[in-house]
Parts: structure tokens; C-alpha cells; sequence
């Protein structure tokens, strides 16, 4: 028998109740996660996403800046969504919404049309223009079309418009994140460069950082060791900005003067070795002043390098305040060490806050086991490899590039864990485990105000162990018998 | 409702098209001309605005792409099915469980709402993806080998780049013994999600309706439901409802939907549709190819919901009307339960709604049973068919926006200050930051279901916690 | 049948399961309930500790100060190990070791040879004394024998020994903190007053606190304002001190200079004004300068109200720092609402912090349902009830003054809630309620870090919100069925 | 391991004693007199140190008082009865969940591990509480009708202000049919706690000793486990491993108790007593009485264990006695791999102790299965024949404490720098401070249990975190 089409027609079926069972069994299992690992085409829950958000989301970071996506109008629509949902904030980013006949003329007349009208509505002071696919692909001449538009007198003279190829078939967001800083800053600093001028200040990279309390906390760092800054570029008032009745699509992010004056700083300090490498590479090249790059300070000794780091360079001592917190931040991990000592982890993430959950985990007697990263290189897992080997907790942990979270599944349910580390995305896996997801990645969906705890510096080590902690003892105090029921844990 | 020109006090036509000329003005020339079409005060009976065009450029347009519409919208939902977004990483993973189509089943068993993408890289853009999509077919049929079938949802590059996954596709259906529907769904085709849910449904019509058939014999009260996608459980409860009426569900589509029930549809007596943006070319198709009648429908608010089921009623027997006024009868009190309790802290109160597919219209009278005023409406991706669905549901002279920008909604609700703003996420928090109290209503807020007599209470329940609470008398300031 | 001393003897009885399961449900009825209510003399789980206990807390705040119970040694162990375990901190306190010839000769030579070795071993700059129930009884004139040690030499001239009657059998642990605080003022400022000196500085005086992180919170928020201050006392720095390898017994606290020249304060502001009352009732006397008393600052109007009062005290503006955090605070209550909206709650704890719940949750749209203080006044039933009469969500909601515990575990059976806010004790009803614990108040046993998160200030607001809604949140992750698990919420 | 004199290098009687001198040094006068006799280096066979005197006034003694030693040790852990904390709110406050005397058995049903208080105020200290106590004791038999008994525990007050609660306790039990056990056990009776456990053992030979019999017949292996309070369930597994080698436990004293069973102790033919200091008084008493042979023993890591069950053994026939060698069997390679599996991390490793009851000998021996050293342990409230049993089980010359004071502590802590101090909450932040690792040894610092086989490896593992956690290697600053 046949449809109309010619097609076979078959009758409905309903599942067999045991071939379910032994389905929802077999994905358990060692073979499963075998054939699971043999997959060489099919991605599976991936726990990154491309380019153009990253571009998206430092853009924001900068004054008056309206992102620009040169490409269709849906792909903005899903980076701003995420940027929504992640920081329960604004996302003022528009397209200049090619379509299909883009594919046959370009895409020049759109971006011309679309800066004309984003300039007129949004007023910015700055558009940084990326692409999503489609441009890429047909190759839209990004540098030519911009520069027409600014003879056809579509951009005001004096508006800087940076602009970055951000094609989502190759890296991740974080790599987007790093094409458009490294547009931004080579964009703002052009011909600033002024010999003998030192601004004094210390320019911060931060890299990739959906939480804004991290940048808060780089702040008070900063303030209480007396070193003036730039962040490079800054999201804490632009995604945690006050609710007082007006709103603003522009409520913060560092500003273009500072921006384009970092150039002559005294010292440019990246923190995001992985996702701003390309920036910092062309910064230690231009940029006036000491350059250096450390891993994103989290936990306790890579947070003591950072402090280090900028005593070094600003010969400044480590202020007092800081260091008292230090030892209040030790205090706590040693009177909390027995909820978390020994206990297993899986952890996923972008590379530079993966290096930053193990090395804490570490630092608690707490094991890094199934390390994941689903966009990562060779060097990020020596990298980790490296920091496994200098603890005796780091045995037996092992570590998957560019694997998905439903490897990690396999993972969790043939080689058992307490916890996930990770962003929104891994809660099915972890629910599957039966396993607590610790929410300190990007994007966090599904919890709200995660992106106002710090998770950089001594506060942010107290803040992991309080979250990770009393949620173990949350799980104890809700399943042990009733004889175990305890006034004191 | 939709009879007696409803009008909202201190709103006219002048007055409405005073505050368009207001926002247009701010526009450029080229865009001013674009934009004015689609904005216009309601006449209460006809399309007033123009729609379905390409969005202008530079806006901050909420709208999506057909990608969007095909994977988010129609396919997604589809529970026993793989659906694979063909292309770079993105697409997929923005897609991945941020539209609430809730689904039953084991995940990764027999459900599979999970993202599943080929990952283009810059060698499959060179090279093409053919031949990793051959493959990760494969895989996928190897891995979750319950799967009833498999859609291939093409995302740009892949139809820049002049790949076949039709051809792909008949081959592998072939040696993997499942469907697998390749959908030409790249988000630069067509000016919206809308060609999306076009697309889909056509490949429905090519390479689904009519493959499969129910075991069961039919009956004369065998319908579907079509169009809910099951947001926030929105399909349970609609299903019940029909069910306590006496129809039979044969299949729903897509929300909670199994391809093989699906497949059958071309079988029932009549199609039910709820959102008829994303589903009446489906709907034409078998009323052409299989004389399935259909009838839309409103489930949004008891005065709909009522007047849904009697219309409903009509199409069957006396049982099934007699059941419809029973059902009516017993959640009547209830529903006024609700209205009494939230009805008084409701009342007068100016909502403003921007989303898309039937929402913009088939709400509108559950506020009103709560009281509320819509003061203004429009849609992100709506044809001229919607907007004449819409002028009678609205009042006269309010305002109607099609594929609006953010700065045109920001003005409005300047103008206009609404005690509710009912729209996306992209929205939510621009109104917040002005103090208007908010609800997602693409998503329900994370609440939900909506529809149906189970989902009034909630809805009422929703709408007076956002514009009654406590916390929006905070943001004042006394410093 | 009789044993050796007479008394019959019996056979072992077992429970017998119907039985137990008959009693096991009774004690959730209603019935249960209003046989529970009718206790006169029984009190059972009350969440309110003794004098002595306060007293200790306060006298740990002052500088080198070293706490001294007179009466059992036990005592000091009780009290001791109650701070222990909630702050996960040293607590060093003596006692002078009373034992039965005390009830015969009374406690003179057991406090002088007290005062004597505490003072050789732990080198005080203050010792604060402070009675347990013997001395009380049996009438032990502390006045008469410290004068007499002063005199024999025992306490040097210049070490201030300011000590307070603590009798457990009346009031409870703010009482004994009010007590020992006033003392420890009065003795401190004797003689200090300088017609017309002013220190231009605000003393705050917190009351009860055992949060470290709400005094940190309160000296950020002057330190924005720029009002120099003195805190009376400030428990932060002993509560909270750094481990750096060396044990310090007096790790911070206000200084004895400080406290003594807080008598010619520009202004003075009590926050505690039910566990300060009487400190702050004879300051009003006796300092110089203005004096206000407000509630705790929790909740954004009673913060509000916190910063006006500075904004008055000192005639300077409120500065923009604490206007966007306050604008943060409501943008993340308004983001968060639907998470608690309507919830009910169970709350209990001293007068100030009940006063605080139950104005957060007012403001989030939460109802405190049952409101229990086990040790409180018809006064504060009236300021209770005047602040439910504030808002439509404190209709229905009940205040329960001098009840216990057990007496909440009824109201949480017959009357359920969604969740409990208070200390550790009430942990055993929440698990027979099923329902969350947030363990805000004092002590909390079975958390680590609670105390260092401010519950006072705008950032007390988001730290219990983001607590609250969190915890809703994975309560519904945990619990929902397959089809209602979802990446949003 | 009691025979050889052990020593640890560098540890001799003169260094020890230049170290106890030198603390000495900063009392006053009157003070050092006092406290010198409670300190000495261990000269391996005898009471070296002077104890159960009072405490010296201001030198931050640990102790407790004799109401912590009748509720938090000897009766609290009794389950199904209701203990009152007869006085001012503190007293059962501060005792209440904080000594993790684990029970069986359902709160407030079955078992009573609550707050109960007679909250006296002022009013009572004037008239007295005698009336209140009556009133709350027929309160109580309302509220928790299967409670098997109530104990009234007085606090200070009761016993100044010349309440008789004796009379009030014994008109009570008649009216409500259950025990009222009066015990005197007012915090200011004695010099520590240790006066509360015998005033406690002394009620219970009063009040509660022969006053039930089991209705199962005798049999030659009824025991009863005396001393054990079930801290983190040790109970549950002596009495698991008790079992396995076929004798039957037929009371637990008091941990997990039951008040009958307890009643009915004096049918056992043999009593086992783990802490002998809190239940020796009781055990003489039945020996004397009921003439029931008591054995110490000690389930402290698998040397001891093993040593303790042949000791068992011997009490009994061949059939136990080659249970005993199947127990051992069975177990000696298990616990063989928990030392090899901590043995390495811990060698060599010093243990600084100082606690109550058993532990500061008893588990001597589990910490040298780890290969560890004690070099300094002490009690809070021991008595002669305590420290009899000590010396030879310490190394020689190691300093013995009596009732230290902190300061005393902290000094020895100095200068002998432990890898671990095991002592209890109030002491714990102290050494932490100092950079030392500790676990608290009253609570299993909320692990547990450390008896038995199933014990040891949870005390391996504790051990083994505490000492190596890396935590402790963050102290030192780099600034």
C-alpha cells in the first residue's frame, strides 16, 4: 500500500513497553557509551555555541555601542534571547535582516539601509558590526561595504564602526568574543597611540565572562589595591542595571575615551588566555606598557597570581584588606573541606573557567573526574592535564576535548559522580545521574541572579564552597533515614 | 465580542495615528516609508496594516527566521523524532529547549528533545556536508534506534553551499528503514519563521500525511488537534477538554506529537485549528487532497472557550453538543470563581500585546473576561488573513503594529503606559527597566498551560501576580 | 511482681505498629493541634536561648575584651559551643567554675581567683562578667566583689570590668546582650563626656546579630555615605577572622577608645530596638549628639528608611553607589517575583529579624503566614500586625507570640506552607512539613557560610531572594515529573 | 600493644616536663599549685596525673557540668522517654541535638530527641516550680501518649531554690502510670559532667533496674552493650558486630535505648562497657546485685577489635569463641585494605588528643593502625582509674593532661606540633587557626560511626581528609 506521494503506508505503532525498558537501560551502559564515543559526524548536545554571540556580547561592553549582526535577522534574534534569558536584562542588538536575494546581489544595501535606521532610532555612539553565516559564506566584503557607507555619509564621521567576521562553522562563541574585542580595540585606539604618554592605568581583559559580579569583583580588586583600570570591555552595568523606571540601552560598559586611550597604558593584564588570545596577541604587539596574560583567577593560588601579578606590575603591595580576606577565604575552605573532600565532579565549560573549576576543585581535596569541554584544542588539555598532575586529587581524572554532553552522559551513568559543574545546558544529564548541576557557566537559564556572584577571586572561592557545600548538606538533611536526621552537619 | 465595536476611553483614531506619525518621524526617509504600512489604528473590521514583508533593516526586529519556524515551531515538537539541525553549531543550540513545547516520553528513549546538529566546520562549508550528513544519520539511527524518524532542518550555509539533503535523505530513509525528511528551511529564505512553518508543512504534505494509518476503525468523532504546540502543557489540556466533549484526539500537531499519528491524520473527521498562522496550509492540504473539513478555534479564556465548543459542537451530533453544554455547565461556576477572585484587582486595566501566531488575537478575550483592556496589538509574523482575524477582536482605534521594532514599542508604551506588557523575551526587560509589569507570552512565562479550562486559572492567576505585585511599587525611589 | 526496691516489675512491651501509626497521625491533626495549644506549663523545641548567651556574643565584640561567666563552668561550655558551631570560629570565654560550697559561701572567691588566672593567661583588655543562674539565686553581689577584687589588686586600675546580671530564668539571649552591652557602655564611657567635643561620628549600635556579613555590610554602607563611625560592638572581624597559622583570641572587635569616646558621638543609631532597648534607652540619656532607633534594615523600605536616616543624621546626600544598588535590588525582586509570588511561609526568630522577614516578604508578594516568636511582647505582636495591615499579602497571616517549636509543627500540619524561614531548630517540623528550611536566623548548626551573607542592606534582599528562589526552583527540578523537566524556568 | 613501653623520638620525660613547666610558668601562684598536678609526662604504668578535682577558677576550662552529663550523655540518648530540662530554657536548649546520640523510631511518636523545658521565669524561682512541674508532666503524657517514661532532669535552680521534685516525680508516675525518674543532677553538683553520669546511673538503679522482664526466655548469650551512646551510630554497629559472633544484645546503654529493655538489664549474663568512666557505677551495681559479670572492651580500629573479641570470647563457649575467629577472619583483610590504603598517607603522623569518657585511650590504638602517634592525650573529666588504664597504653614520656585549659593546649600544640588534634567543637576553630588539621572526637565531628569494623574505615577516611586535606597547605600566604 501506498500514500498519494507513492509513499509505503504502515500502521501506527505504539512503543513496546520492554523494548523501551531495555532501550532506557541499554543507554546506560559500558557498550552504549562505547558506540556513543565512536560517533564521528552526530553532535549531541554541544555545550558551546558560534561565534556571533560571543561578538554580541562584548559589544555591549563598550559605551553607547549598538551590535550590528550583518546577516539574517533570526540569528539575532536567538543571541539576544540567550543574552535575555542568561542575565534577565536587555539585549539591544539589531540585523540588517538579509535574505535570499542577498545570496545573489550581497548584502552591501542592507548593512547600508540597516546602519542608516539603527543610527537614526538607537543613537549609538559606536556600531560593531558581525556576521552570521550567510555573509560569510557568500563573502560580503565587510571592510568595503564600511567603508562606503561612511563615504555615502551613512555613518557620521566621528562614529567608529568595528567590525569582526565572525563565521559560526568555525570556533565558538569565544572566539567571536575575541575577534570583535580585537576589532574594537584596534578600531578605538587607531592613531592614539601617543609616544611618552603613560595613562597610569592598568588595562583588564577580561575574556569571555557572562557574570557580571565578576567584574564588580575585579573592581573592588582593583580599588582596594589603588590601581586605576580599563576593563576592557566591561558588562557589569550594561547586563545589572538598576530597575528605576527609565529604560536604557545603554546603561554602562567601558567607555570609548578609556577604551581608546588603553593603548598607552602602563601595564594590559588578559585574563582570558583562551578567549581573548588573538586580542592580547596583537595588544602585546601595540599596546605601550608591561603585557600579560594569566589564567582567570579562581580559586585561591591562581587568584594569589593575579594579586601577585599586579603588585608586580604596579609596585604596589598586596593591600591589607585583600589579604585578610584571603585568609578568611582559606578559613572557610578548611572548615568546609570534609563536605566536599573526595568527592567526584564532572565539569564542563569554556577552557578558561574549566582551568578555574578544576584548579578549585583541586585546592578542596575534591576531584575534577570527567573534565569536558566541547570546543577545546590540544593545548588546553595539557593545559589541564598539567594542573591534574600537581595534585594527588587530579589521579584518575580524565579529560574529553570536544566531546558533547551526551558523551557526558555516558560518562555520568557508567562512571558515577557526585556533582556537575556547567552551565543550564548539562541539567538533563545531571537529572538522569541523579546528581546536583552546580550552575557557574554560561548560560544559566534556569536560576536566577547566579550572574551576581562573583565566582573570580577569594569571594568567589567562598561562594562556590557555600553553593556546592550546603547543597550536599541540603541533599543529606532531604534523603538520610530519619535516624540520621541531624540537628548538626 | 467580536461583534460591538469596542472602544477604550481616551483612545481614538487621531489620536493613534498621532502617536505613528510620532514614532515614524525619528525614522529615515527609506525606513519611515517602509514602516508606516504596518502601523495603524484598528477599523474594526478589516486588515488595517500591511504584513508579511521583508523586515527592514537595522530595526531591532524580534522576529526569527524559517529555520526558526521549522525547528522551534512545527518539527521541534514532534516528540519520536530526531531532529537534526543541519549546519553550524548555533542554530541548534539557541533552539535547544528555549520554546516550552513539553513533550512525554524517556529522553534519549523515546523522546528526543535533545540538540542534535552535524556541527558544520569551515571543511564541510568547503567541502559540503553531504556526506557527514549520510553518516550522522547513521549514527543517529544506531544511537537512539526507537526513533520513528529523522528531519534533516537546513540551516544557511547548507543551502548556500548547494548541498543535496533531499537526495541524502531518500537514500538514507532508504538503507536506515525510517523516515528521514529533509526540510529546506535556511533562515535566509522568506522574510520571517512564517515561510518556516510554510516549509514544514509542505514537507509534512511530501513525505508524512498519509504514510501511516491507525490500527483502531475510525470513528465519526475522530479529530486532531492542530496548531498547539503543547507550551507549558497547553495540548494536555486542550486534549482533555476535547475528550470530555466526546472526540476523539487521533493526533495533535505538533506539540507532545508522534510522527506516526501524524501520519495518519489524513483519517480524521475534522481538523481543529488553534494557531492558524503556522498550520492552515497543512490543514487546506487535507481539506483538498482528503475533504477534511477544519475549523478554527479559541481555547484562550471561558467566553472563548465557550463559544469554541458550542461552534465545535456544531460539527458533530446531538451527543457531542449535549456534552458541550454539559462541560460548559460544569466549569461555568468554576471559571467565575476565578473571575470573581481576580476580576476585581484586574479590572480597567490596559494590556499591550506583541507576539506571534494566534496569540495577538485569541487572547484578547481572556483579558477581557478578566476585565483588562488590550489598548494594542501586532504580530512578528503575521499575514493579511491574521490581521482580519484580529481588527474585530480589538477595539476600535487601538493601535496595531506589525513586525514592529523595540523603539516603536518602547514609544507606544510611553503613549499609551499600559498596566501590562504581554510579549517575548527580548522584550521582557526593556518594559521592566520602565516599571511595566511583563509576561512572556510566547513562552507563558515558564508557566502554563494557557489553554483550555485547566489553563484560565493559571493565566489569571499569572496576570495578577505581574501586575499586582508589590514589588513594582519599589522602584520608586525616595531619594 | 515487685524488683528489689519495690517497684513492679513489667513485662518489655514492643510498640505495636497500629498504634504508632495511629499516634504518628494524630499528631498532624487539627485536634492534636488544639490540645498542643492548650499547653501551659510544657514548652517544647523553643527557639530562644538564655542571657548569659547574648552576653557572651556582645561582650566578644569589644576589643581584647575577654567574657567571663560567673557561676558553672558548664555554662561557658554551653555557651561557648553554641557560638562554635554557628560561626565555625574560636569562642574564648572563662567561667569562674562555681560549684556547691558557691550556694553556701557565695561565688566572691571563685571570681576573684578567676579574675586572677584569666587575666595572668589571657592578658584582657577588658574582661566583661557575666552571671549564670547560681550567683543569681543565691544572690552573689557582683557590684560589692568586683570592687573588693579591684581593691585586693586582682583587677589592674586600668582594665575596665563592666559586668551585668543575667538571670536565664527571665527574658532570653538578647536581653542578656542588651544588658551586657549597656554595662559594657556605661563603664566604658564613665567619665568620658567632653562638653562640647564632638567625634563627628555615628555610633550604630546593630543589637543581636550573629551575622558577621551584615556588620561588614553595615560599615560598606557608611563608607559610601562617608560617615565616620563607630560600631557598638562589632563582632565582624572575631567572628570572621582570617587563618593565616596563628591563633589570635581578640581577632578584631570596637575598639575600648572608640567605645569610650562613642559617648561624644555626632549621632547615635540603634538597629536593634528590640535587643538593644535598654542600651538604647540610657543612651538617649546620656550622649551627646542625636539619637534614632530603627528596625533592622531588611527589605528595601526599611533599608530606605536606613539610608534617609543617615542621609538626615549627617546632612549628606545618599550616594549614587547605594541608589543603583538599590535600583539593582528591585530590578532583580521584580525579575525573581513569580518564583515566590503568594508563596506562604512559616517564619520564626528574635523580634528584629522576624520584623525583617516579614517585611521581605510583604515586599516580594509572599505571605508570612505563621509568624512565631517563642520569647516576645504584646508590643511587638502590635508591630507585627501594623506591618501585615501594610499589605494585602499579610491578610490571612497569623502572629504567634511565646509559642514554641512543637507549636509551629501543628500550624505547619494543619495549615501548610511552601517554606520556613529561622534558625537550625526548626529543621525537624520543615521535614515533617516537607518544605524548605532557610536558615537565616541564629544559630544555624548545619550550613556552612550563612553567616557571611548579609541579610541586612539592599544586598541582604537579593541574597535572600536569590536563596529563596533558587531553592523553589530546584525543588521543582527535583520533583517534577519527565515531561515537565525543562532548560527554562 | 599495653605492654611494650612505646616511645616517640625526641619525646622524653624531660622535655616534656620543661614543656609543662614552662606553661606553668604564667600562672599566678595559686593557680600553677592547682594545676600542676594534672600534668605529667606518661610514666607508662600508672596515674601520673591528679583529676576529678575541681576546675581552677578563669582558666577556660572544657568541661561541662553535671546536667550535661546526665542529659547529653546518660539519659538523652534514651528514645522513647521524655526528658525534661526542669529549670531556665538554656540548659536543654544548648544539649539539644548537639550530641548525635543518633535513635531509631519516629519524633514525637517514638522517640522523644526534642526540647523539652519547663522554661522556669522569675515567678518560678520565687514560688517555686514544683506546680509547673506536675502540670507539664501530665501535658506530656497527653501529647505523647507511647512515651515509655519522663525523666526530670533538674537544672541549677531546682536544687536552691528547694523544689522537691523527687515527691512531685513520684506522685506523677502513679497518676499517669508511666516512670518519673527524678534525678538531681544540678549543673553545680560535682567538679564536671562526670557527677551527672553517676547520679544518673543512680536513679536508674533507684528507679528503673529490675522493673521489666523480657518475654523471650534467658539464654547463655544475652548481653547488653553498656556505655555506647550511638554517637553517629556507633551502637548500631557494635551491636551489629556483637551479634554476628551470636550473643544476643538484649539493652544498649543508653544509645538507641529503650527504657524497657534497659529496666530489664538485670536478666544479661554479661554487661560489655565501652565507656567505663559514665557507666562503670551501674555496672558494679549489677554485679553486685544481680551478680552479672562486666568486661571492658574497646572497638576502636581492628587491633583493639580484634583483642576485644577474643576477650569476648573467653567469656563464652566454644561456639562463640570460633565465631569470634570467623568475625576476625572475615574482617582482618578488609580492614588490612583500608590501612593499606591510608597507612601511607599517614605514617608517622602525630595525634595530639584531648577529649572525655574512652577516647582519649581508647582510640590510641585505632590511630596506630594507621601508623600514627599519640603524643599527648588528656580527659575532661576522667578520674584516677581513668588514667590508670591510660599510661600503658600511651607512649612513655608523652604528656597526660588533666581538665586542660585552653591555654594549656595551645601551648603543648606549640611545642609539639601534632599533624592532628582530636578534641572537641570548642577547641576545634582554635588549633585550625594555628594551621593545624583536627577532628572534633566527642561528635565525629558529623561523621560516623567509629566503632566496630564498620567503623574503622570511615575513621580512616576521616582521619586521612583531615590531615591531608590540601586546604591546609593554602595557609601560608604568598603576600
Amino acid at each position: 500500500m501506498s500514500n498519494q506521494l507513492g509513499l509505503a503506508v504502515k500502521p501506527v505503532t505504539e512503543y513496546d513497553d520492554a523494548e523501551v525498558k531495555r532501550v532506557a537501560e541499554w543507554i546506560n551502559t559500558e557498550e552504549y557509551k562505547e558506540k556513543n564515543f565512536a560517533r564521528q559526524a552526530l553532535v549531541i548536545n554541544p555545550a558551546h555555541a558560534c561565534q556571533p554571540l560571543g561578538a554580541e556580547l562584548v559589544a555591549h561592553a563598550f559605551e553607547g555601542t549598538l551590535p550590528f549582526v550583518h546577516g539574517s535577522q533570526g540569528c539575532a534574534s536567538y543571541y539576544r534571547s540567550t543574552l535575555n534569558r542568561h542575565f534577565r536584562e536587555p539585549a539591544p542588538a539589531v540585523s540588517d535582516a538579509m535574505t535570499e536575494d542577498g545570496a545573489v546581489f550581497g548584502g552591501q544595501n542592507n548593512l547600508h539601509e540597516g546602519l542608516e535606521n539603527a543610527i537614526a532610532l538607537y543613537k549609538p555612539k559606536m556600531v560593531a558590526v558581525f556576521t552570521s553565516c550567510m555573509p560569510e559564506i557568500i563573502g560580503d566584503d565587510l571592510t568595503a561595504f564600511l567603508k562606503n557607507a561612511r563615504n555615502k555619509g551613512i555613518i557620521p564621521a566621528d562614529m567608529p564602526t568595528p567590525y569582526a567576521n565572525t563565521p559560526s562553522f568555525n570556533g565558538s562563541h569565544i572566539h567571536g568574543y575575541d575577534a570583535m574585542l580585537l576589532s574594537i580595540l584596534q578600531t578605538l585606539t587607531a592613531g592614539k597611540q601617543v609616544e611618552g604618554r603613560c595613562t597610569g592605568k592598568l588595562n583588564l581583559i577580561p575574556g569571555f565572562d557572562a557574570n557580571t559580579g565578576n567584574f564588580r569583583e575585579y573592581k573592588r580588586i582593583l580599588e582596594a589595591f589603588g590601581i586605576p583600570y580599563t576593563i576592557l570591555g566591561d558588562i557589569s552595568d550594561v547586563f545589572d542595571s538598576p530597575l528605576d523606571g527609565t529604560y536604557r540601552p545603554y546603561p554602562g560598559g567601558t567607555t570609548l575615551d578609556d577604551a581608546a586611550d588603553s593603548i598607552n597604558g602602563k601595564a594590559t593584564l588578559n585574563l582570558g588566555p583562551y578567549s581573548a588570545a588573538k586580542t592580547f596577541s596583537w595588544v602585546k604587539d601595540s599596546y605601550s606598557g608591561k603585557h600579560a596574560s594569566l589564567p582567570m583567577p579562581m580559586g585561591v593560588t591562581k587568584t594569589d597570581d593575579f594579586l601577585k601579578k599586579l603588585s608586580e606590575l604596579f609596585g604596589k603591595p598586596v593591600p591589607e584588606s585583600l589579604k585578610e580576606e584571603r585568609g578568611r577565604a582559606v578559613d572557610a575552605m578548611t572548615d568546609a573541606h570534609q563536605y566536599i573532600h573526595n568527592k567526584k565532579f564532572a565539569v564542563y565549560g569554556d577552557p578558561d573557567q574549566l582551568l578555574g573549576y578544576v584548579s578549585f576543585l583541586l585546592e578542596m581535596g575534591a576531584k575534577p573526574y570527567h573534565i569536558l569541554c566541547s570546543k577545546g584544542t590540544k593545548k588546553l588539555e595539557k593545559e589541564i592535564q598539567a594542573l591534574l598532575d600537581t595534585s594527588p586529587y587530579g589521579a584518575g581524572c580524565k579529560i574529553y576535548i570536544n566531546k558533547d554532553l551526551w558523551h557526558m552522559r555516558s560518562l555520568l551513568m557508567t562512571d558515577p559522580v557526585d556533582a556537575m559543574i556547567g552551565d543550564t545546558h548539562g541539567k538533563f544529564a545531571a537529572r538522569d545521574a541523579g546528581i546536583p548541576l552546580f550552575r557557574f557557566g554560561f548560560p544559566i537559564f534556569d536560576r536566577v541572579n547566579k550572574h551576581r556572584y562573583p565566582i573570580i577571586g577569594y569571594q568567589g572561592v567562598v561562594n562556590m564552597l557555600t553553593e556546592i557545600c550546603n547543597k550536599f548538606l541540603d541533599i543529606t538533611d532531604e534523603t538520610c533515614e530519619d535516624r540520621f536526621f541531624e540537628m548538626m552537619r | 465580542m467580536s461583534n460591538a465595536a469596542k472602544r477604550v476611553e481616551g483612545i481614538t483614531k487621531e489620536s493613534t495615528q498621532e502617536m505613528i506619525d510620532k514614532v515614524l518621524e525619528v525614522y529615515p526617509e527609506k525606513g519611515r516609508k517602509k514602516r508606516a504600512p504596518h502601523l495603524a489604528p484598528n477599523d474594526g473590521v478589516s486588515s488595517c496594516v500591511k504584513s508579511n514583508r521583508k523586515t527592514v533593516p537595522g530595526v531591532m526586529s524580534a522576529r526569527g527566521c524559517a529555520y526558526a519556524g521549522a525547528k522551534g515551531v512545527v518539527w521541534g515538537p514532534i516528540r519520536d523524532m530526531v531532529h537534526i539541525s543541519h549546519g553550524p553549531v548555533g542554530c541548534g543550540w539557541y533552539s535547544w529547549g528555549t520554546r516550552r513545547n513539553l513533550m512525554s516520553g524517556i529522553n534519549g528513549v523515546t523522546n528526543f528533545g535533545m540538540q542534535f546538529t552535524s556541527d558544520f566546520q569551515e571543511k564541510d562549508i568547503v567541502y559540503g556536508g553531504d556526506k557527514k550528513l549520510k553518516q550522522l544519520l547513521e549514527e543517529a539511527k544506531g544511537l537512539f534506534p526507537l526513533a520513528k524518524g529523522i528531519s534533516v532542518l537546513s540551516e544557511c550555509p547548507v543551502g548556500l553551499i548547494g548541498d543535496d539533503i533531499n537526495a541524502v535523505a531518500k537514500q538514507s530513509a532508504k538503507e536506515l528503514d525510517i523516515p528521514v525528511i529533509p526540510c529546506n528551511c535556511e533562515g535566509f529564505r522568506g522574510v520571517s519563521q512564517s515561510l518556516g512553518h510554510h516549509i514544514s508543512n509542505d514537507t509534512i504534505r511530501d513525505f508524512i500525511i498519509g504514510t501511516r494509518e491507525f490500527a483502531e476503525p475510525e470513528s465519526p468523532y475522530d479529530i486532531a488537534l492542530i496548531g498547539d504546540y503543547n507550551i507549558g502543557g497547553d495540548v494536555w489540556s486542550a486534549k482533555a477538554l476535547l475528550e470530555e466533549i466526546g472526540l476523539n484526539v487521533k493526533a495533535t500537531w505538533t506539540g507532545d506529537g508522534e510522527l506516526d499519528r501524524i501520519a495518519a491524520t489524513h483519517t480524521v473527521k475534522l481538523n481543529l485549528i488553534h494557531c492558524y498562522r503556522s498550520m492552515n496550509y497543512m490543514c487546506r492540504v487535507m481539506e483538498e487532497k482528503y475533504g477534511i473539513p477544519w475549523l478554527e478555534f479559541n481555547f484562550f479564556g471561558p467566553s472563548k472557550i465557550k463559544e469554541s465548543l458550542r461552534a465545535i459542537g456544531e460539527r458533530f451530533d446531538d451527543r457531542i453538543k449535549e456534552n458541550v453544554e454539559k462541560v460548559i455547565a460544569k466549569y461555568d461556576p468554576i471559571m467565575q470563581a476565578v473571575i470573581d477572585e481576580y476580576r476585581p484587582r484586574l479590572e480597567g486595566k490596559k494590556v499591550m500585546i506583541y507576539v506571534g501566531g494566534l496569540r495577538p488575537r485569541h487572547t484578547v478575550g481572556a483579558y477581557e473576561d478578566l476585565g483588562m483592556v488590550v489598548v494594542g496589538t501586532g504580530y512578528e509574523f503575521a499575514h493579511g488573513d491574521d490581521y482580519e482575524r484580529t481588527s474585530p477582536e480589538m477595539p476600535v482605534d487601538t493601535v496595531i503594529f506589525d513586525d514592529a521594532s523595540e523603539f516603536e514599542l518602547e514609544k507606544f508604551a510611553h503613549q499609551i503606559k499600559p498596566d501590562l506588557v504581554a510579549s517575548g523575551i527580548k522584550e521582557k526587560y526593556v518594559f521592566q527597566k520602565m516599571g511595566l509589569p511583563f509576561r512572556q507570552m510566547h513562552s507563558w512565562d515558564y508557566s502554563g498551560p494557557y489553554h483550555g479550562y485547566q489553563g484560565f486559572p493559571i493565566f489569571a492567576r499569572d496576570i495578577d501576580m505581574a501586575v499586582n505585585s508589590p514589588t513594582w511599587s519599589l522602584i520608586k525611589s525616595p531619594f
